[in-house]
C-alpha cells in the first residue's frame, strides 16, 4: 500500500489524539492573537449601555452546561451592563440545566454588585418545560405560565419585580440564550415576530455558533435585533465590558484547533486526489 | 493552584475520562457512564415535570384557587397509561392524549410558525435591483436571485424547460455554500464545548491553567 | 366506529377551536386554556417513558453480558426520582446528584463531537463534486472568519466570511425555511383534512 | 373588532391550501388526470435501506428527534414511520423505533403496532424491543444512541424529524458500522453533516413531503401541486415586491401581507 493510501486511511483515533494535543497546548502556553470588535458585538454594547434605569431584562436561559462556554460570556457580559445602569433582570429557561446557568450567573454578578437583592433587582424564575408553549402563555401572563413559581419555589407575588413584570409585553428587552430548541426559533415566531419587531423592543440572541446559519435570515429581516454568534461574540464582549474571561482565554485554542482542522481538510483532498490518480495509473498499466 | 482535593471534582474529572475513551473504544467504562448518564437524566425529567407541573397545579391550582377545570387536562394525560390495558374496551382510549397533543401542535403549526417563517421572510426579500452603490446592488440581486432558485429546487410537479432548468441547479449551488458555512460555525461551536471541558480538567481538576469560578 | 373517530374528530375540533380562538382578542381565552391543557396533559403522561425504560432494562436483566448495566441504570433511574420526591429537586442533594452527573456529562457528549467533526473534516469534506466543492470553500472560509487567526493571515478572510454568512447564505437558509414552513403547514393541513391519520395507530375498529 | 389581527394573510393561504388540495382530489375523483411528479431519490433509498438490512441479517434503526408533538417535523415523521413499520414487518425485519420524547414515544408506538397489525404480523411483533424510549433529553439520547447502535450492531439508519447535536454524533456511528443511512429533517444547521455521512438526505420541504409521498396515489399528487403552487405564489411576490423597491418602495405590500 502507498503513502497515500495509507493516509487516507488514517486511523481517527490519530486525528483525535492531534486535536487534544493541540488544544491542550494553546491552553497552557496562550499567544495573546488580537480581537477585533465585530458589529453586531458594538449593536448589543449600545443597546445595554443605555438600558434605562428600572427598567426590566427578561432573560431565557436556554441553554445548558454544554453550551454555556459559547453562551454564558455574551449573557453575562449583556447583563452586567444593565446592572451596572440600574436595570432589573428576570430570567426563565426553557432548558433544565439552564435555571441553573442562571443561578450562577446571579451569584458570580452578586460578587460584582453586592446591593443587588433577589426578587428586587432580580429574580431567576426557573426551569419552566413546554417550549413554545410557555412563551405563547408567558405572553399573557407570566405568572401562570411558571405556575406561580419560581426557581426556589416561592410564590411569585412575594417578588416586588414581578409587579413591574406581568407579561413578557412588559419587559424593555428579551435576551435568548440559544443553543438549540426550545430556543430562538420559538421565540421568533412567538415573541419577535408577534410582539418585538411591530414595538421595537430589542430582541437579542446570544448563540452557540452551530445556530448561526439557521438564524441569519432572521437577523438579516430584523427579527432578530442583534445576534452574539458564540465565544467569538463572547470575547468581543468580554472586551468590550472590560472584564476578560473564559472567551477571551479560548480564542488561541480556537484559532489553532481551526488551523489544524483546515490542514486536516486539505491532506483529505490531496491523498483523495493522489489515490484517485494511482488507481487511475493501475487501471491503465 | 494545584491539583483538586475535591471528590466532586475527582468524580466528574472521572467520568469525563470515561465519555472520552468511548471516542477511542467502546468499553464497559464508558457503557457504566452512559448507563448512569440516561438513568439520571431520565429520572431528572420526571422529578423536573412533578416539581414544576404535576405539584403545582394540584396543590396551588385545583387544592388552593380551585379551578377544578384542569382535572380534564389531567385525565387526558393518565389516558395514555390505557394502553397498558389487555381490554380492548379501555385500551383505545389512549388515543385520546394523542388526538388532543396532535391536534394542538398541528394548529400551532398553522397559527404561529408560518407568519414568522414564510411571510416573513417573503416581505424580507423586497429589495431594490438598483442601488446607487454597486456592491449592494450585487447583493439584493444575489439574494432575490438565491430565494427564488432555492425555492425552485423543492419543486414537486413543475418540470423546468430546459434552458430554466439552471435555476433550480443554481440553487442547490446555493444550498451547499449555506451548508459549508453551517459546518464552519459547526466546528467554532463543538470546539468551544471541548474546550470548556478541557479548562475543566487542566484547570479545576489538575490546576495547571487559571480559571474562574 | 367511536374508537376510531372519536380521536379524530377531537385533534380536528380541538385543533381548529384552537386556531379560531386565536383569531380575536375577545375569545383568545379558550385558546390560552389549551395552551395550559397542553402543558398539564403532557406533564401526566411523563411515565410513560419511564415505564419503557424500564421493560427494556428489566429484560436485560436475562442477559449475564448486559445486567450490570441495566441495574446501574435502574438504580440512577429511581434512585433520582425517589430522591426528586423527598426533597424536590431544589432539595441540597439532588442539586449535588445533578450537578456531579447530568451537569458534567451533557457536556462531556456534546464535546465527543468535536473529536468526530475533527475527523469527518478529513475523511468527508473532499472535493468529489463541483457541489461539494463549493461546501468545502464555504465551510473553510467561514472557519477562517470565526477565529482572530483568520484576520490575521489575510484581512479579507473576514470580509469574505461575513458576506458569505449574509448573503448567499441567509438567502439558502431563508428558502429552505419558507420550504419547510409550507411543508410544515402542508403536514397540519392533511391532519384538519383527515388525509393523514397515521398518528392514530390503525387497527383495531 | 379585528379578526386574525396580524393573521389574516396566513389564514387566507392555509385556507386556500386546504381548498386547492380538496379540489385537486375531488378533480381526479372526477376522472381527471393530475400531473406527475417527480421521484424523491431519498425514499426509495428507505426500501433500499431496508433491504439491505433484511440480506445481513441485522436491524433497522428508526429516530425521529428531539422535538415535541408541536412540531411539524416530529408529526411528518410519523407516515414515513408507518411505512418503514410495515415494510420490515413485511420482510422479517428488526425494526427499533427510539424516541427520547415522552409524549412522542406512544405515538410511535402505535404506528409501529398499526404497521406490523396491517402487514398481518402482529403475532412476531414484540412492544419492548421493538419501540423504545431510550432516555429524555438529546443528551443522554446521543450517548444511549450510539450505545443502542453498537450494541444492536443497525444495518440501516433512517433519522427523520428535527436533529441537534446529536446528529454528528449517530451519523459517525452509522457510518464506522458500515450501514446505509437515510435522513430526512428541516434543522438546517444539522444537514451539513447528513448530507455528508448519510447515504441519502431529504432536505427541508422535501422531508415534509415524504409523508404525502407514502400517502395514497391522489392525495400524495393534490399535496404536492397545492405546494407547488403556493410556491409559484410566494416567487411571484417576491418579483412583485422587490420591482416596488426597485420603483421606489414595497411597504405598501409588505403592510398588506402583514395585516
Amino acid at each position: 500500500m502507498s503513502f497515500w493510501h495509507k493516509l487516507n486511511q488514517m486511523d481517527s483515533r490519530i486525528i483525535y489524539t492531534a486535536l487534544l494535543l493541540v488544544l491542550i497546548g494553546a491552553l497552557i502556553f496562550p499567544m495573546g492573537l488580537p480581537i477585533n470588535i465585530g458589529t453586531s458585538s458594538q449593536a448589543a454594547y449600545d443597546i445595554f449601555n443605555h438600558f434605562k434605569a428600572g427598567d426590566i431584562l427578561y432573560v431565557s436561559f436556554d441553554y445548558d452546561a454544554a453550551g454555556a462556554t459559547d453562551i454564558q460570556s455574551s449573557v453575562e457580559a449583556c447583563i452586567r451592563l444593565v446592572f451596572k445602569n440600574g436595570g432589573r433582570v428576570a430570567a426563565g429557561a426553557l432548558w433544565p440545566i439552564g435555571a441553573q446557568q442562571a443561578e450562577y450567573l446571579f451569584r458570580d454578578m452578586l460578587k460584582e454588585f453586592p446591593d443587588l437583592v433577589e426578587g428586587v433587582d432580580y429574580l431567576n424564575l426557573g426551569y419552566k418545560p413546554g417550549g413554545q408553549m410557555y412563551i405563547e402563555k408567558a405572553m399573557d401572563n407570566i405568572a401562570e405560565a411558571c405556575a406561580n413559581v419560581d426557581n426556589a419555589g416561592r410564590n411569585l407575588s412575594q417578588s416586588p419585580i414581578m409587579k413591574d413584570l406581568k407579561t413578557l409585553k412588559d419587559a424593555a428587552a428579551v435576551i435568548c440564550g440559544n443553543h438549540g430548541s426550545p430556543g430562538a426559533s420559538e421565540w421568533v415566531p412567538m415573541y419577535a415576530t408577534a410582539y418585538a419587531v411591530p414595538n421595537k423592543i430589542p430582541f437579542v440572541v446570544c448563540a452557540s455558533a452551530v445556530n448561526a446559519t439557521i438564524n441569519a435570515p432572521y437577523v438579516q429581516s430584523g427579527q432578530i435585533t442583534v445576534y452574539l454568534n458564540g465565544i467569538r461574540a463572547g470575547a468581543e464582549m468580554e472586551i468590550l465590558t472590560g472584564q476578560l474571561g473564559t472567551a477571551v482565554a479560548g480564542m488561541d485554542a480556537q484559532s489553532l484547533s481551526h488551523l489544524l482542522v483546515l490542514a486536516l481538510m486539505v491532506l483529505g483532498n490531496i491523498s483523495y486526489f493522489m489515490v484517485k490518480r494511482e488507481n487511475k495509473a493501475k487501471k491503465e498499466a | 493552584m494545584q491539583l483538586s482535593t475535591s471528590f466532586a471534582v475527582w468524580l466528574t474529572a472521572g467520568m469525563t475520562l470515561a465519555i472520552y475513551s468511548g471516542v477511542y473504544k467502546e468499553n464497559p467504562f464508558y457503557r457504566l457512564v452512559e448507563h448512569i448518564y440516561v438513568g439520571v437524566s431520565a429520572g431528572n425529567g420526571v422529578v423536573a415535570t412533578i416539581d414544576n407541573y404535576i405539584r403545582p397545579t394540584i396543590q396551588i391550582d385545583i387544592a388552593k384557587n380551585g379551578t377544578w377545570t384542569y382535572l380534564i387536562p389531567i385525565f387526558i394525560g393518565l389516558f395514555v397509561y390505557a394502553r397498558y390495558s389487555k381490554n380492548r374496551k379501555i385500551n383505545w382510549l389512549s388515543r385520546i392524549p394523542l388526538a388532543f397533543w396532535v391536534g394542538i401542535g398541528s394548529a400551532v403549526v398553522i397559527t404561529k410558525t408560518f407568519k414568522a417563517n414564510f411571510i416573513s421572510q417573503i416581505t424580507a426579500t423586497f429589495l431594490p435591483a438598483v442601488t446607487n452603490d454597486p456592491l449592494t446592488m450585487f447583493n439584493n440581486i444575489l439574494m432575490i436571485v438565491g430565494v427564488i432558485s432555492v425555492l425552485s429546487y423543492f419543486f414537486f410537479t413543475f418540470e423546468m424547460p430546459r434552458p430554466l432548468k439552471v435555476i433550480p441547479k443554481f440553487g442547490r449551488y446555493i444550498m451547499m455554500i449555506g451548508f459549508g458555512a453551517a459546518y464552519g460555525n459547526t466546528v467554532l461551536s463543538r470546539i468551544s464545548v471541548l474546550l470548556g471541558r478541557l479548562q475543566f480538567l487542566l484547570g479545576n481538576w489538575l490546576g495547571i491553567i487559571q480559571t474562574r469560578v | 366506529m367511536l374508537k376510531r373517530y372519536l380521536p379524530f374528530i377531537m385533534a380536528v375540533g380541538i385543533g381548529l377551536s384552537y386556531i379560531i380562538s386565536g383569531s380575536s382578542p375577545v375569545i383568545s381565552s379558550w385558546k390560552a386554556t389549551l395552551d395550559k391543557w397542553f402543558l398539564i396533559s403532557t406533564a401526566f403522561a411523563v411515565l410513560i417513558g419511564t415505564a419503557s425504560l424500564s421493560q427494556v432494562h428489566w429484560r436485560n436483566l436475562r442477559r449475564p453480558d448486559r445486567r450490570i448495566y441495566s441495574v446501574a441504570l435502574g438504580i440512577a433511574l429511581y434512585g433520582t426520582i425517589l430522591l426528586g420526591l423527598i426533597q424536590t429537586g431544589r432539595g441540597a442533594q439532588y442539586q449535588i446528584l445533578y450537578n456531579m452527573t447530568i451537569v458534567p456529562l451533557e457536556a462531556a457528549i456534546l464535546s465527543q463531537i468535536a473529536f468526530y467533526i475533527t475527523s469527518a473534516a478529513f475523511r468527508v469534506l473532499r472535493m468529489r463534486s463541483f457541489e461539494a466543492s463549493l461546501m468545502l470553500v464555504s465551510a473553510a472560509i467561514v472557519m477562517l472568519y470565526n477565529v482572530p487567526i483568520g484576520a490575521a493571515i489575510w484581512p479579507g478572510f473576514p470580509v469574505i466570511g461575513k458576506w458569505l454568512m449574509n448573503i448567499p447564505n441567509t438567502a439558502a437558509m431563508r428558502a429552505i425555511t419558507m420550504g419547510a414552513a409550507l411543508g410544515g403547514s402542508a403536514t397540519a393541513i392533511r391532519i384538519f383534512l383527515g388525509l393523514e391519520r397515521s398518528y392514530l395507530g390503525g387497527g383495531d375498529e | 373588532m379585528p379578526i386574525f389581527s396580524g393573521q389574516l394573510i396566513v389564514m387566507l393561504i392555509q385556507v386556500s391550501v386546504a381548498i386547492l388540495i380538496y379540489f385537486l382530489i375531488q378533480h381526479a375523483k372526477a376522472g381527471h388526470r393530475l400531473p406527475k411528479i417527480r421521484r424523491l431519490a431519498g425514499l426509495d433509498a428507505i426500501d433500499e435501506a431496508i433491504g439491505r438490512a433484511t440480506e445481513m441479517g441485522r436491524p433497522v434503526i428508526f429516530a425521529n428527534g428531539s422535538n415535541g408533538l408541536d412540531d411539524a417535523q416530529t408529526i411528518a415523521s410519523f407516515p414515513v414511520l408507518s411505512y418503514v413499520a410495515h415494510t420490515c414487518a413485511r420482510y422479517d425485519t428488526k425494526l427499533i423505533a427510539v424516541s427520547y420524547v415522552a409524549p412522542v414515544y406512544p405515538v410511535m408506538e402505535a404506528i409501529v403496532r398499526a404497521g406490523y397489525i396491517e402487514a398481518n404480523k402482529q403475532t412476531s411483533y414484540d412492544p419492548v424491543s421493538t419501540v423504545r424510549f431510550i432516555a429524555s433529553g438529546w443528551g443522554a439520547a446521543a450517548s444511549a444512541l450510539q450505545g443502542t447502535m453498537r450494541r444492536e450492531r443497525v444495518a440501516a439508519c433512517i433519522y427523520m424529524g428535527a436533529f441537534f447535536a446529536e446528529t454528528t454524533m449517530i451519523c459517525e456511528v452509522g457510518a464506522s458500522l458500515g450501514a446505509i443511512q437515510v435522513a430526512g429533517t428541516a434543522s438546517t444547521a444539522q444537514l451539513p453533516f447528513m448530507i455528508s455521512s448519510c447515504d441519502y438526505t431529504l432536505i427541508g420541504e422535501e422531508y415534509y413531503a415524504a409523508g404525502a409521498y407514502l400517502s395514497k396515489d391522489v392525495v400524495q399528487r393534490a399535496n404536492l401541486i397545492a405546494l407547488d403552487y403556493t410556491k409559484v405564489l410566494a416567487i411571484c411576490l417576491i418579483l412583485l415586491g422587490a420591482i416596488m423597491a426597485t420603483l421606489g418602495n414595497a411597504s405598501a405590500l409588505t403592510s398588506f401581507l402583514m395585516l
